[in-house]
């Protein structure tokens, strides 16, 4: 191609830019029959259950199929009053677009009764200035619920 | 391959989308940017080789050396390999699945750089290796400064 | 270990917001400065550069994944060209097990980060698990929060300690010309600014978004000691993973990190961290994080990393200056910063650290972390 | 090397197009834990564990955090290793570097993929070199390969009927491997007839999604020979990347395996690889990539392995052992793929793959792993040291 003639580059700006560029993806989630379990009975039973590991004795919630310690398979539930302590707790100050509702609000790592280990969650019912570690919590359950830890819509400090 | 998914129990599964949005900072590449806006091509040009690279390069990658000098690649290019995409493509841009009627192209521009681009011609069959294409562009004013700112390549 | 891995030169760009530069621009300054340091490029005959690891999470450099330029950029085409998708404490530290192994002799290491281009709490956000706690819209804030507060309340952490550390980070980082955050700042200043996640203020929260790079070059003994005459060397490393829910762990220990210092001091043989090293560089995101990283590194008990701070033993001219650098608090982007720990340890022992300097500092502790609340945890001991 | 290294265990699950039964983390159990009962240890035993996945298909960035605990290693040292396609492969370097160098005496490396999970994974990845390509155009595997395949026909001469005689052949490997996903027992007629995606690619041509995972063991020299009967010894390997150096548009053949190959025979002493190498399981994406692979690992003469396949040379029981497994066509958990490479080869070489075993003494393997535009990771494994 002989007709091509160089052309200056000189001309062209070098001042620096920046692009905003989208990426979408879709996933599907799967749950597994494990959590599934798990799902279904806060669904259809508004009942929480733990996970017992048979060698370590511990009770998980949420639960895993294989204990994170041992790697024994665990298939032994446990139903429990989903009562728990709040072991602590943070609230939220600021805005992100994953986060399910509007902040402030609080989120709290709650120790149920009569399992080993604790569940993370949001808190509400009470004042955000008056969440205390300590306090005893309990779940509070959405009407239209769908399979989903959001099933629990909060916990909040028991009566 | 995509297929359309069957409604599940939401138990058993959920929908995620996702969507992540990059503020890439183009830097050496603006340059670059700035000239597609133009209705030009540009291409880094590797100083010890002299092979031009589109998209733009910092370093050549078979020298590792800086690229510092830009070479015009002019609007015509020759063919080098075309085909069609004849499925519905996932769009990771707008997160749905997208048709395209059109085939892509292999250029080898004039400067030397070698790119992808579009065919106005949508018959592959048409499209032979080495037959001379030019570039049409997008009206001024709807150029982004992305490579898409080339609407086709028409053959000549 | 076998034989001794060691850190042949270090560098690192000025770290700050910079929209203006591209990402591969980043790396390709903090490789070349190795490079050029050592005279070394990539070659395949053994005679220069084998290998490169970088760290750093895809996500963050774009939709394709950084492959699309890393490899190039830094000279690696068609060599041996690996990630490490965590913190860059864990490229060192497979860098240095690459040597260990004999199967390289010389591997740049290189840790990138633009927090600019993307919304960092989102991409952390995507390291929780989507069933649980993903769903509920937890992400490393509010996982710190947590964590934040379970220790100041099991321990009594006062504010006023946590408020120190900044004042800390900030006043060291002065003396760093790398350093994106330094001031005056002071205590009042910490504890007047706004609450981000409780316990936790805007200011005792590292400074984002922020850009940057860095890189060094490892090497077997013998090649190290050609290359330099001022060698630091790799005694000891480790790295361990905890608990993903936080519900499972008590947040006030962190069990995962004493185990790695554990491990990694007893490969360093180094039984009394606070009087035996010389100088620290800890990654603490959060102002909590020191304290209770000290308590994981074994520089104090359980629960008295606030005693520790008011000690001003971490202080520069303390019995162990902690983060000279000003530390992650003084702004270093997600994923470098474990990586720049080990630069500012090794530029210390070289006693090339300028204003910053430990004087006669000979064994450096390095720290890296990555998940939430310190999950990953990564310990890496130096020496001169 | 400091240490010899051998594979001591290895273990897979059955690769399927979905599974909804489990969990990404409960995959990848069951990948450890055949792992485990094929090297008769236990989680007790391994000291580190590095894990491998393709984020982009996974949802995560960082998966490693919410994977850990399901497999027991919490307390465990280990990290998340990445890049593209080579994803497992360069998880499986990192396991044996971790092994070699004297750290660790049982190191653990697991890959997986969820890909029923995924949709669309694939219109992001293989974009080109920097953004301004990804998203611009409809970059992916299937593009890559038709180019890639269009120009090996221009190259080579070979037909569309050649293209489907490999694709028939790794099926009829893949039916005797009770792992393999796509068992379909294929005519070259009804590969001619399959939807046309890009020509000259079709629908059966390219490897399918699958939900799937893998898990090997390693150990060094005396730690092998103390836990196993058959170990397989790891000879070398070589992670040949090209970071984006070539767009396909800049070179329709790029690719590192030709070169990797090379390196690697030189440093093992292996003059001619089609008698010194007994067993192949190449990465390839797409069936018709095979050809390709057949002459860069220096079996057949350049653009002239489609002949072989005219001639029925290769096959489980033929002259040339290509990909007894079924390959990639057959199976595909993208970031776990190349570890499922490295599980089938030793399986060779320790004369336990079953129905797909190649006959006689497989005293050398070859392994590949392949990503992005042509990135290529190459090992060598061995029956004796």
């Amino acid at each position: 191609m002989t007709h091509h003639i160089k052309k200056s580059v000189a001309d062209i700006p070098n001042d620096p830019l920046v692009v905003e560029v989208q990426a979408y993806s879709n996933f599907t989630v799967t749950v597994g029959n494990t959590g599934n379990k798990f799902l279904t009975e806060i669904r259809d039973n508004k009942q929480v259950m733990g996970i017992k590991c048979p060698t370590c004795k511990k009770i998980y919630v949420p639960p895993r199929t294989h204990c994170p310690t041992c790697f024994a398979r665990m298939s032994e539930w446990v139903k429990l009053s989903g009562k728990g302590t709040l072991e602590t707790f943070t609230v939220v100050r600021y805005q992100e677009p994953y986060m399910p509702k509007e902040p402030p609000y609080a989120y709290g790592v709650i120790k149920l009764d009569g399992a080993d280990t604790g569940i993370v969650h949001m808190i509400g019912g009470v004042d955000l200035s008056k969440i205390k570690v300590g306090m005893k919590m309990e779940p509070v359950f959405k009407e239209q619920r769908e399979g989903s830890i959001l099933d629990i819509e909060y916990f909040k400090p028991s009566a | 391959m995509l297929k359309k998914e069957e409604p599940q129990d939401p138990v058993v599964a959920f929908r995620y989308p996702r969507v992540i949005t990059y503020k890439h900072s183009l830097g050496y590449q603006s340059k670059f940017a700035h000239a597609l806006k133009m209705g030009r091509i540009i291409a880094t040009k590797c100083p010890v080789d002299g092979r031009c690279t589109v998209p733009p390069r910092i370093v050549c990658p078979m020298h590792h050396v800086r690229q510092t000098e830009w070479v015009d690649q002019g609007q015509r290019g020759k063919l080098i390999s075309a085909f069609k995409i004849n499925f519905p493509m996932f769009d990771s841009r707008t997160g749905e699945l997208k048709s395209w009627q059109n085939p892509i192209v292999a250029i080898e521009l004039e400067g030397g750089a070698r790119m992808d681009g579009w065919c106005e011609e949508t018959d592959v069959e048409k499209l032979k290796t080495g037959m001379p294409l030019e570039a049409i562009w997008r009206p001024p004013e709807e150029r982004k400064g992305r490579v898409d700112d080339i609407l086709y390549w028409r053959p000549v | 270990m076998a034989q001794r891995v060691g850190i042949v030169a270090v560098a690192q760009t000025k770290f700050e917001q910079k929209p203006d530069v591209h990402i591969g621009e980043l790396l390709y300054q903090a490789s070349r400065d190795v490079m050029g340091q050592t005279g070394l490029e990539f070659k395949d005959d053994g005679t220069g550069i084998d290998s490169t690891v970088a760290s750093g999470y895809d996500l963050m450099s774009g939709p394709g994944g950084a492959y699309m330029f890393l490899g190039y950029v830094v000279g690696a085409w068609q060599r041996e060209d690996e990630r490490v998708i965590e913190d860059g404490s864990m490229a060192v530290y497979y860098a240095a097990a690459q040597i260990l192994s004999g199967h390289c002799d010389v591997v740049l290491v290189v840790g990138y980060g633009k927090e600019t281009q993307i919304n960092k709490n989102l991409i952390e956000c995507l390291s929780m698990d989507q069933i649980y706690q993903r769903r509920v819209g937890l992400d490393f804030i509010s996982s710190a929060g947590l964590q934040a507060q379970r220790y100041i309340t099991k321990y009594g952490i006062t504010p006023e300690q946590l408020a120190k550390v900044v004042v800390k980070a900030r006043k060291n980082a002065k003396n760093n010309p790398f350093a994106y955050c330094c001031d005056d700042l002071t205590v009042k200043d910490v504890l007047r600014s706004t609450m981000l996640c409780d316990p936790i203020r805007v200011q005792e929260a590292k400074p984002t978004p922020v850009d940057g790079a860095c890189a060094l070059i490892l090497a077997t003994e013998e090649k190290t000691k050609k290359l330099t005459n001022k060698p630091v060397w790799l005694t000891g490393m480790f790295s361990c993973y905890d608990h993903h829910e936080l519900g499972y762990r008590d947040l006030a220990n962190c069990d995962s990190l004493a185990t790695a210092a554990q491990k990694a001091y007893k490969m360093a043989g180094i039984t009394n961290p606070l009087k035996e090293f010389d100088v620290a560089e800890i990654s603490e995101h959060y102002s909590y994080q020191e304290p209770l990283w000290y308590e994981g590194l074994g520089l104090c008990g359980k629960g008295e990393g606030g005693k520790l701070i008011d000690s001003g033993k971490t202080e520069m001219g303390g019995e162990l200056p902690v983060n000279p650098s000003g530390g992650v608090l003084s702004g270093l982007p997600h994923c470098v910063a474990g990586m720049h720990s080990v630069v500012e340890c090794a530029l210390q022992l070289r006693g090339e650290a300028e204003k910053r300097q430990v004087k006669g500092a000979k064994k450096a502790l390095a720290h890296g972390v990555d998940g939430p609340a310190g999950q990953l945890q990564c310990v890496i001991t130096l020496e001169k | 090397m400091s240490e010899r290294i051998a594979i001591v265990g290895v273990g897979q699950t059955v690769h399927k197009s979905k599974r909804q039964d489990v969990n990404t983390a409960e995959l990848c159990a069951e990948a450890v834990e055949a792992a485990l009962a094929d090297a008769q240890l236990t989680m007790k035993d391994i000291e580190c564990v590095i894990l491998g996945s393709f984020e982009p298909a996974d949802g995560y960035s960082g998966p490693d955090k919410w994977i850990i605990p399901e497999l027991g290693c919490v307390g465990k040292a280990g990290f998340e290793m990445q890049n593209v396609g080579t994803t497992g492969a360069v998880a499986c370097a990192t396991a044996f570097n971790m092994a070699a160098s004297g750290l660790f005496e049982n190191v653990l490396c697991v890959a997986w993929q969820k890909m029923d999970e995924a949709a669309g994974a694939f219109g992001r990845g293989g974009g080109g070199a920097n953004e301004y390509w990804t998203g611009q155009f409809p970059m992916s595997p299937i593009t890559n390969f038709a180019r890639r395949t269009y120009d090996y026909m221009t190259r080579s001469g070979c037909t569309e009927e050649h293209l489907a005689m490999v694709r028939v052949k790794q099926d009829q490997c893949a039916q005797r491997n009770k792992y393999a996903q796509l068992k379909l027992g294929l005519t070259v007629e009804k590969v001619m007839n399959d939807i046309l995606l890009a020509w000259p690619i079709r629908r059966l041509h390219m490897c399918p999604t699958t939900a799937g995972s893998a898990a090997i063991i390693v150990c060094p020299e005396q730690r092998a020979k103390k836990v196993s009967k058959k170990p397989v010894w790891v000879e070398d390997w070589f992670t040949c990347h090209q970071g984006g150096a070539l767009t396909m548009a800049e070179d329709p053949q790029a690719s590192t395996l030709g070169y990797a190959c090379k390196k690697v025979y030189k440093r093992c002493g292996i003059t001619n690889p089609k008698k010194e190498i007994q067993a192949w399981e190449v990465y390839e994406p797409a069936s018709t990539a095979e050809l390709r692979w057949i002459e860069e690992v220096g079996v057949a003469e350049d653009y002239k392995a489609w002949k072989l396949f005219e001639e029925g040379k290769v096959g489980i029981e033929k002259e040339i052992p290509f990909n007894p497994s079924g390959g990639v066509t057959a199976t595909n958990p993208i970031g776990c793929t190349p570890v499922v490479r490295v599980v089938e080869a030793a399986l060779q070489v320790r004369g336990d793959a079953e129905e797909h075993q190649v006959p006689g003494t497989i005293n050398r393997a070859l392994a590949t792993g392949y990503g992005g535009q042509g990135e290529n990771v190459v090992f060598l494994l061995k029956k004796t040291l």
